[in-house]
């Protein structure tokens, strides 16, 4: 079991995108794209940030990552609507959404905990 | 005078209808300093609310409704405008649990819970150029008129007013936070549209409470 | 006329993802998406850059955003084979993608030149 | 003795031959510290560069195969091998420019100039975990030989010898450059992919040679 990841965009396409190149690196953690409201429009969702948390949950924890500010009031309302228990395994973190998307991918892969993927997603400079 | 469950959805419904109205008001607002969505993101939210109104029990207290409101536009609105209007209304709802009638008190506790919650939720200060410049000049009136022994109906025409001053008086800031903190000096001379969007909603209050009190 | 913007990706969603979200707060500005593979899998083309880059050239230079280091390595590359006066009039600049390049697209929007662009990229934080 | 085109030619169709034989190994070893796709990326490449073969006209000089594979290796592999072994073909056309015959110091120049393309390219220095350590010391090796008058095949004999060397000396290293990098310690004990297929190329040139040499 590994920490799981949630990409939260106004895209559902950049959401996804970011799980197919994630996955690459990190064929066995749970990544889970909350990209884009409802109907597929560009904007965010609640409900879908929620299912893909619970989704994400592999039993080690979550960690969210979010593109813009109005995505992360959105995570931050998913997280206030978790139980207490749920909501303890999970953070957010403020990181570019694609590079440090790919380096927690990486981290939660090679077994890292919840602090130490968010720490790689915060530290991630483009490899070159 | 004091405002109840009846007074709630009332003025749940014609926020409704005056979000609608203003629809593409609000979308050219956030076109200007934003990505143009304020209006339609509204305006889902609040249709999505009306289609549920009717699912509220008979005996549902005004928090019920408030929750209903919160619930709904969190889950529907799909912009920034979302996660804050829904803090918002969970936390008025907070303030009034249990109550069956609202008085001016209360209503101010009201709106002064609602703009915590944004405050809480989007961490912006005033002068930020965001709803936040509509809601606080609005609790500081109607905080005031309680002081000075108002009515429900007049808290809220106090409210209304000083939120429509503060959606204008955003005019002249840089926004620093929002999408419209993007733009950095650009951004001056541009209404900012949640606080516009708050203004018409308190208006929506205080006309609603005005019609109930006036016969 | 303003600068236009090239966002190259691994994915194609990602980079199409980010055109669409950008688009919302820059509807006149150049914004291409070289994402993925000539097939559509998940790499970088050299070619899909190289037209993206005339594509996005309206006459006030290009910025160029990437998503990790080997796109970095393809647009690189895809600069040395433009003639000087091409070359001349791009960049390619060191920023998150998805925020840098809404950032950046927000900039050209409002008329900033290349050099303008490139500093809002680079400048962008997460907005709340 | 030295070598032409038709060394050149036959290097680059044995070259594409060892790299689809090495296909699965180069995933796996990229499936270790990279994304696994180095073997596919490689073979891509390589393959669009046999069907292009055979548009060389019949007297085109060593550096215009060299040419034609950079350009169809940067149009073809996909990934950072892409940018970074087509800087390298095409830098060691320029290194060879005009010659119709390659001896051992022209080769150990070609190889330099390789290196150096690399290196322009993507930075890395030595002891980063990336192709450039098994390039290095097969260029010194290269130079060394041709030091003491070693001829064509006996230059690449030396070179490929000594890249090989150098992709298994990335075993131990931590990655500073590329994917691998991600991993920090955790590369230890892998061997570099692009090392390795350096060493692949360089052997399938040596080989190439010797059998040129030999009868
Ligand atoms: N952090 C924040 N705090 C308070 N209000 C904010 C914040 N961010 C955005 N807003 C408000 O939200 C409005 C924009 O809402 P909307 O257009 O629905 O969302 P989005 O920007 O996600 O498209 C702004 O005009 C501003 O009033
Ligand atoms: N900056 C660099 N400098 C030198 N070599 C590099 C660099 N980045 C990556 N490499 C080489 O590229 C190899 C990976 O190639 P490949 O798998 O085709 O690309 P990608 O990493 O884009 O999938 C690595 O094993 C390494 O040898
Ligand atoms: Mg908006
Ligand atoms: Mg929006
Ligand atoms: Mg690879
Ligand atoms: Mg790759």
């Amino acid at each position: 079991m590994t920490v799981g990841l949630v990409f939260v965009s106004h895209s559902s396409k950049i959401a996804e995108g970011l799980v197919d190149l994630a996955r690459q690196m990190a064929p066995d953690v749970p990544l889970v794209a909350a990209g884009g409201m409802d109907d597929g429009g560009i904007g965010t969702s609640f409900g879908l940030v929620t299912d893909a948390i619970a989704r994400a949950e592999a039993g080690d924890g979550v960690i969210i990552l979010c593109d813009l500010g109005s995505a992360i009031l959105t995570a931050d309302t998913a997280l206030d609507f978790l139980d207490d228990d749920a909501r303890s395994r999970v953070s957010i973190v403020d990181a570019p959404l694609v590079e440090g998307g790919v380096a927690a991918a990486v981290a939660a892969q090679t077994g890292d905990d919840r602090d130490g993927v968010a720490a790689a997603a915060r530290t991630a400079v483009p490899a070159a | 005078m004091s405002l109840g469950a009846e007074w709630m959805i009332d003025w749940v419904r014609t926020s409704a209808a005056v979000i609608a109205d203003h629809r593409v008001e609000l979308i050219t607002l956030d076109r200007e300093i934003g990505d143009g969505d304020h209006g339609e993101n509204m305006d889902r939210g609040f249709s999505a609310v009306l289609a549920k109104l009717d699912d509220l029990p008979a005996d549902a207290l005004p928090a019920d409704v408030l929750k209903l409101v919160a619930t709904t536009l969190i889950s529907t609105v799909g912009g920034a405008a979302g996660p804050l209007y829904g803090t918002a209304y969970l936390k008025a709802a907070g303030a009034v649990a249990g109550r069956v009638e609202l008085d001016g008190g209360a209503l101010a506790a009201l709106l002064r819970a609602a703009r915590d919650g944004i405050v809480l939720r989007g961490k912006a200060e005033s002068g930020d150029k965001t709803m936040v410049d509509a809601w606080t000049p609005a609790v500081n009136a109607a905080d005031a008129a309680v002081g000075q022994d108002a009515g429900a109906a007049a808290v809220l025409a106090a409210a209304a007013a000083a939120a429509e001053q503060g959606a204008v008086a955003t005019e002249p800031l840089i926004a620093r936070k929002g999408r419209a903190s993007y733009l950095g000096e650009r951004a001056i001379g541009h209404r900012d549209p949640g606080a516009q969007s708050t203004a018409l909603l308190l208006r929506a209050a205080a006309d609603v409470a005005g019609g109930v009190a006036a016969p």
